[in-house]
């Protein structure tokens, strides 16, 4: 205990330069850019919330008033857009960068200076894409946007050449980060921690990374294209040349997909990490999780056109991708069942994390049945593109990928600051999203099959859903109290939480047997590791928590300010094609002098 | 009890790893994995769409099979010098280093002015990126590749211009290994294009 | 226990197994050399007009193979490496034929 | 005490699944004409299929559901930490178990697949016989119906006759949109450069509102249409109509002859020389209009809507408004501001000329 407290000494010891602005903009370390990437992806997750209100809002009531129609486009766009490259995926990048390292027993990623570059693209990528709204009007023709709407003739704004780009600059973010990650997980492992001893949540990161890789290429081949067709009048998307619009919706898909799962992966590793600490059980039927998200990733690939059973695929293509679809259920099944199996016969402790872990089950589970309705093509005939599908994606992105997200945050803050959150805040948190969540999209199941399509800025009276939408209207709202005191709790707990310790849960994996917040080097000494569970088991306990007595000089790498300007020349390149070569030109100077002082740049 | 920080430079992926390979090579053929699916998907546009065009050139009335091929083989030998080069390199032969690797540029040249001359040819012939579909998928695919071996060729010159001035000794092999993946990459899609586009009309 | 793990640092020389030499690498060009010519000497016989696109397909996979087993030492490298290729070369090959299946081109 | 509050979780999922499923039964039997749009009331046997499959499908959902909520109550019930409760047991899997969980799912997969792939080849075999051929186009933002076989062309409102098989083929003029009637069974999309169909014998007389299923612009919400399922006499009666010059007189054509445009219909009497419509004519005839419109005899525009038989009508404009004198008075003030993106411009009329223009249009039955 001792040498924990040297080094936490050693911690505030650390040089001037580690703390202040300037700190933060050349850090390499993974655990600070975690914390840049959650802080941006939860602001982003708030501007996306705020674009939802504002679309219930208008929709409170039939022929309503409040917006209209094109910035309702433009509000369902860029609601879909952020929700789901701006707030989810970069609120999971978070966690891989805070946790993998710590997990795996490492001192961080394998290639540091690549991490930070992939925030800065991020956040520059981010606001790139919202500078539309000052620009002529953000995107308006849907997260999905497709051909041929998206064509010059129909949509003559920039707001498709800001989501086009924007995509691309996020697309670069994503690989950059993805490889880096699959090399961390592959490569930097402790000694001693098999594939098959790595954390459930490593092993999800992992999935997600490889998906990542194998989908970006091809949206941003599809981007191109509509990039083309804009820019320079190809055909790529024009019938009148032969084209055929259902092109864009197949690479769209084959990469939304995969898409999807990337946003929910992560997820279900975190709750695989919550639920065993707070039941006191190792996870039940570890390798069958972790080969039922390789199998979920894997048949990812296989079913992108259940998103298209409206255009007529013919009956074969409908059976065959109704079939794999289904086939999907069976590990998604599994692993429901597992984690029902890993709370059976424990001793369930309900913290504010397990209480949103259990949420996750119980929400994702509805997302999952109703996902599986519409996995019958002529089922899905009646609810593809209605309020029904809506319900279906926000249970499981809201009632999934977000509720594994706030277990993940109520798990791991302390480790992340050193302090607990308040747990009766983050129960009355839990409780007000829970019900406001169902509240706001429950109805909206019903909304979809009595016949409401998604997408419209307004409907007529007497269709029987006006008050379902009210309701929905008021869930909304609900929704946002929840995050105010979510809000309020994260502030206080921050400053004023009581002191956590370096285990305040018990947990099994590595992290924990480090102080909170973790030294920048993490490990004093790189431990071995000789279990899935190292602090559960004596021996491998005494070897985790080794960890903390230093053992040698530990070799960090250095800060760098290269990433953030080759990010920057990065994105002044890519958006010279909308504001010119006076932007382009000096982007492409900056990246070029970026990459070679970063080449060049010593380091590790 | 105190624990030493070191900033330290040292050689780039010298870390121990858990798989005994090299990082920057592991990210590296993470990436070929990717660029898989980043030509596979041009391809796959450039074959959905062959035949739909609502006006010429078509295909076979512009294609020159002869030309292509020259083109094709001098980026095969280009391969062929890259593991020269790479064997030079790692046997710390700095002269056969620069030649090899300047040999390798120059083929990856002659293969871009070679796609060059074809391009200005076929825009002479009245094929340009808007004329049909074949205009837009042939020259974004080709194109893209063509944009893969010029980063390939500058990349090798600055290798080259390491080699000359001494600077690319056996412990920088990996630089040349790495450069070399990517180069033979280049080069495979250029197979399939060669087979996939030219070949089979 | 960093310094004494068995994998020593590699990257510089990858002494794995035999490499090939500059007597096999120019063998393999040989070989490819002559695959090409028989490529475009089959583009131009009519009487392979049935065969000709399997045999092509044939032989640029042959052609590929051997670049990527030699050339790009997956033949020699760990096995990883070629996990991280071949498996996205195999999604995207499939991805491929569902287009063109889907796209009704046979 | 915070071991009790799952408990409520789980009761209060219970509590909100039971309202659920007196709404799903209320729905499925429902009154249509509260919810005039629902896909829980098929009025065809391709909607029939549809809603038997759907059926199966939820009570297999349902079902899960329950089992899945019930196992999460009585583990987070039953196994909650009490002071006296001892260590579990490190159990880290069971194979037969882990067996089991994967086969069950299968089975029940077996259970729908089968009906679902047989519902597909049904629903998207050829038509057992086909007694209309409609041709939907769809418009940004609202729809033409081409009666090929009866030289008709109609918009917003297409009308059938029950009990008939009735084959409709969907194209689009610009971009994607998406066809669908819920009562008549599942959507589809209109493509570019991809003709779609889909059949349906609708079985009940009535009518049906539909619109457009896939976000095609400013005005998506705005792009409406109804489905007039008529008694063979009244479809009859209705194809008559439309087949005469607008306000009686003239001649129908050869019914035989397949044509698509209305051109080929009997040039339209002019009304009454100096009555309020004669004028409305003249102004049509001299302004902006003829340039989009169809009005059989005077003009020939395709990009608007055909208005040869405007007044047989009983709504405009992408199905938004009743076909009221003052709605199209209001219409012809401003079409964009009425119906935002609408292409038609404001053409700048005076009041006089749209009183007019009113009369006019609403003389063309």
């Amino acid at each position: 205990m001792a040498s924990t407290i040297a080094t936490a000494a050693a911690v505030h010891a650390v040089p001037r330069s580690e703390s202040g602005l300037w700190s933060w903009i050349t850090t390499v370390d993974h655990k600070r850019i975690g914390a840049l990437y959650g802080v941006t992806a939860f602001i982003l997750f708030l501007v996306g919330g705020i674009e939802a209100l504002v679309i219930r809002l208008q929709l409170a009531q039939p022929g309503n008033h409040f917006i209209s129609p094109d910035v309702y486009n433009q509000m369902f766009t860029m609601h879909g857009t952020t929700m789901v490259f701006l707030a989810v995926m970069p609120l999971s990048a978070s966690f891989f960068n805070f946790l993998v390292p710590l997990m795996i027993g490492a001192r961080d990623v394998a290639f540091p200076r690549l991490n930070a570059f992939s925030y800065w693209v991020f956040l520059f990528g981010a606001i790139f894409l919202h500078v539309s709204f000052l620009h002529g009007g953000a995107p308006n023709v849907g997260w999905f946007g497709y051909a041929n709407l998206t064509a010059k003739g129909f949509s003559p704004g920039s707001g498709v050449d800001f989501w086009a780009i924007g995509l691309q600059i996020l697309g670069i973010a994503s690989l950059a980060a993805a490889f880096n990650f699959i090399v961390t997980i592959i490569n930097m492992r402790a000694p001693g921690m098999g594939f098959m001893r790595m954390p459930p949540f490593v092993w999800m990161t992992l999935v997600t990374s490889f998906l990542i890789i194998l989908a970006f290429p091809v949206i941003t081949v599809a981007l191109v294209f509509l990039l083309f067709d804009r820019f320079t009048g190809t055909n790529f998307f024009v019938p009148a040349a032969g084209a055929d619009p259902l092109l864009w919706q197949h690479l769209f898909w084959l990469f939304g997909h995969p898409e999807v799962y990337i946003l929910i992966l992560p997820a279900m590793g975190i709750i695989s990490e919550v639920l065993p600490a707070f039941s006191r059980k190792p996870l039940f039927g570890y390798p069958v999780v972790v080969y039922s998200g390789i199998f979920i990733g894997f048949m990812g690939w296989g079913v992108w056109s259940h998103h298209m059973f409206a255009v007529g695929l013919g009956p074969l293509a409908d059976s065959f991708f109704a079939l794999t679809t289904m086939l999907i259920a069976i590990p998604t099944g599994v692993k429901i069942f597992n984690w029902l199996a890993t709370i059976w016969g424990g001793k369930l402790r309900f913290t504010t994390a397990m209480h949103f872990a259990l949420g996750f089950i119980a929400l994702f589970t509805m997302g999952g049945l109703s996902g599986f309705m519409h996995a019958s093509p002529p089922a899905d005939l009646q609810q593809t593109d209605t309020y029904f599908v809506v319900a279906h994606i926000h249970y499981v992105l809201f009632g999934g990928a977000l509720m594994g997200i706030f277990a993940g945050i109520y798990y791991w803050f302390p480790k992340m600051t050193g302090r607990l959150m308040n747990e009766r805040l983050g129960k009355l948190h839990f409780w007000l999203m829970v019900t406001a969540m169902n509240v706001t999209f429950f109805p909206m199941h019903f909304v979809g099959l009595l016949g409401m399509p998604r997408r419209v800025y307004t409907y007529a009276p007497h269709m029987g859903f006006d008050w379902m939408n009210l309701t929905s209207t008021v869930g909304a709202f609900g929704i946002a109290v929840g995050l105010l005191v979510f809000m309020w709790n994260w502030w206080t707990s921050r400053r004023h939480g009581e002191p956590a310790g370096n285990d305040p849960w018990g947990g099994a994996s590595l992290e924990w047997a480090l102080p909170s917040p973790p030294p920048p080097w993490n490990f004093a000494t790189i431990p071995v590791v000789r279990s899935i569970d190292p602090l559960w088991h004596r021996e491998s306990r005494a070897a985790a928590l080794a960890a903390n007595e230093p053992s040698g000089p530990i070799h960090m790498p250095p800060s760098s300010h290269w990433p953030i300007v080759s990010a920057l020349g990065a994105t002044l390149l890519m958006s010279g094609m909308i504001f010119g070569w006076a932007i382009g030109i000096p982007g492409l100077v900056v990246t070029l002098a970026g990459i070679y002082a970063w080449a060049f740049e010593p380091c590790t | 009890m105190s624990v030493a920080v070191a900033v330290h430079a040292h050689a780039p992926g010298a870390h121990r790893t858990s798989t005994g390979l090299n990082s920057r090579k592991m990210l590296f053929w993470a990436f070929l994995g990717s660029e898989c699916m980043f030509f596979g998907s041009l391809i796959a546009t450039y074959l959905v769409y062959r035949g739909r065009d609502q006006v010429g050139p078509h295909p076979h009335e512009i294609l020159n099979i002869p030309f292509t091929s020259v083109s094709a083989f001098v980026l095969l030998m280009s391969s062929l010098t890259m593991v020269l080069a790479l064997a030079a390199v790692q046997r710390g032969d700095r002269r056969g280093s620069g030649i090899w690797l300047a040999a390798t540029a120059l083929l990856g040249m002659t293969f871009v002015g070679g796609q060059f001359y074809e391009f200005t040819h076929f825009v002479h012939e009245g094929l340009t990126l808007q004329t049909n579909l074949f205009g837009s998928t042939f020259y974004v695919l080709t194109g893209f590749h063509g944009t893969h071996v010029t980063v390939g060729v500058i990349w090798l010159w600055s290798l080259f211009a390491m080699a000359v001035r001494g600077k690319l000794p056996q412990s920088r092999a990996l630089d040349v290994e790495i450069a070399g993946l990517y180069w033979h990459f280049v080069d495979v899609v250029w197979i399939a294009i060669f087979t996939l586009v030219y070949l089979i009309q | 226990m960093a310094d004494t793990h068995a994998h020593e640092e590699q990257d510089a020389q990858a002494p794995e197994h035999a490499h090939p030499g500059a007597r096999e690498y120019l063998a393999i060009a040989t070989i490819l050399t002559v695959i090409t010519a028989v490529e475009v000497a089959a583009f131009y016989i009519p009487a392979m007009k049935s065969v000709l696109v399997p045999v092509l397909l044939t032989l640029s996979a042959l052609k590929f193979s051997l670049v990527a087993m030699f050339y790009m030492h997956l033949k020699f490298d760990h096995r990883l490496f070629s996990w991280l290729f071949v498996t996205p070369m195999i999604v995207a090959a499939l991805v491929i034929v569902a287009l063109l299946k889907l796209f009704g081109h046979w | 005490m915070v071991a009790r509050r799952p408990t409520r979780t789980v009761m209060r999922l219970v509590a909100a699944l039971a309202p659920a499923a007196l709404l799903a039964a209320a729905l499925a039997g429902c009154a249509p004409n509260d919810f005039p749009q629902s896909t829980f009331n098929p009025r065809s046997e391709f909607a029939g299929m549809i809603q038997s499959l759907n059926l199966q499908l939820i009570f297999w959902v349902v079902l899960i559901f329950i089992v899945v909520q019930t196992l999460l109550i009585v583990a987070i019930v039953k196994f909650r930490a009490r002071p006296d409760s001892p260590e579990p047991k490190p159990v880290h899997g069971n194979t037969a178990l882990e067996i089991a969980w994967t086969i069950a799912p299968a089975i029940i997969l077996a259970f729908v697949a089968v009906p679902t792939v047989l519902t597909i080849f049904k629903t998207q075999a050829k038509p057992v016989r086909t007694d209309l051929v409609v041709k939907v186009i769809g418009h940004q933002w609202w729809w033409e119906f081409q009666y090929p076989d009866l030289g008709v062309v109609t918009a917003n409102e297409m009308h059938v006759p029950v009990g008939r098989t009735i084959v409709v083929d969907i194209e689009t003029a610009d971009v994607i949109h998406s066809f669908w009637f819920p009562a008549m069974g599942g959507k589809r999309d209109a493509i570019p450069g991809r003709p779609n169909r889909i059949w349906f014998t609708p079985d009940t007389v009535g009518v049906f509102p539909g619109q457009c299923a896939e976000f095609c612009g400013l005005s998506h919400a705005n792009m409406r249409m109804k489905l007039m399922v008529e008694t063979p006499a009244a479809f009859a009666a209705w194809v008559e109509l439309q087949r005469r010059p607008p306000a009686g007189g003239g001649a129908a054509p050869d019914s035989t002859a397949a044509v698509s445009a209305a051109m080929a219909l009997a040039p339209a009497p002019a009304p009454p020389a100096g009555s309020p419509a004669a004028r409305g004519r003249e102004i049509f005839g001299q302004s902006a209009c003829i340039g989009c419109h169809t009005v059989a005899g005077l003009s020939a525009g395709v990009l608007g809507p055909d208005l040869t038989h405007f007044a047989s009508r009983t709504t405009f404009a992408g199905s938004l408004f009743e076909n009221t004198p003052d709605n199209v008075a209001r219409w012809l003030t401003d079409p964009p501001g009425r119906k935002p993106g609408a292409l038609m411009p404001n053409l700048g009329l005076t009041p006089e000329q749209v009183n007019a223009l009113v009369a006019y249009l609403e003389s063309l039955k």
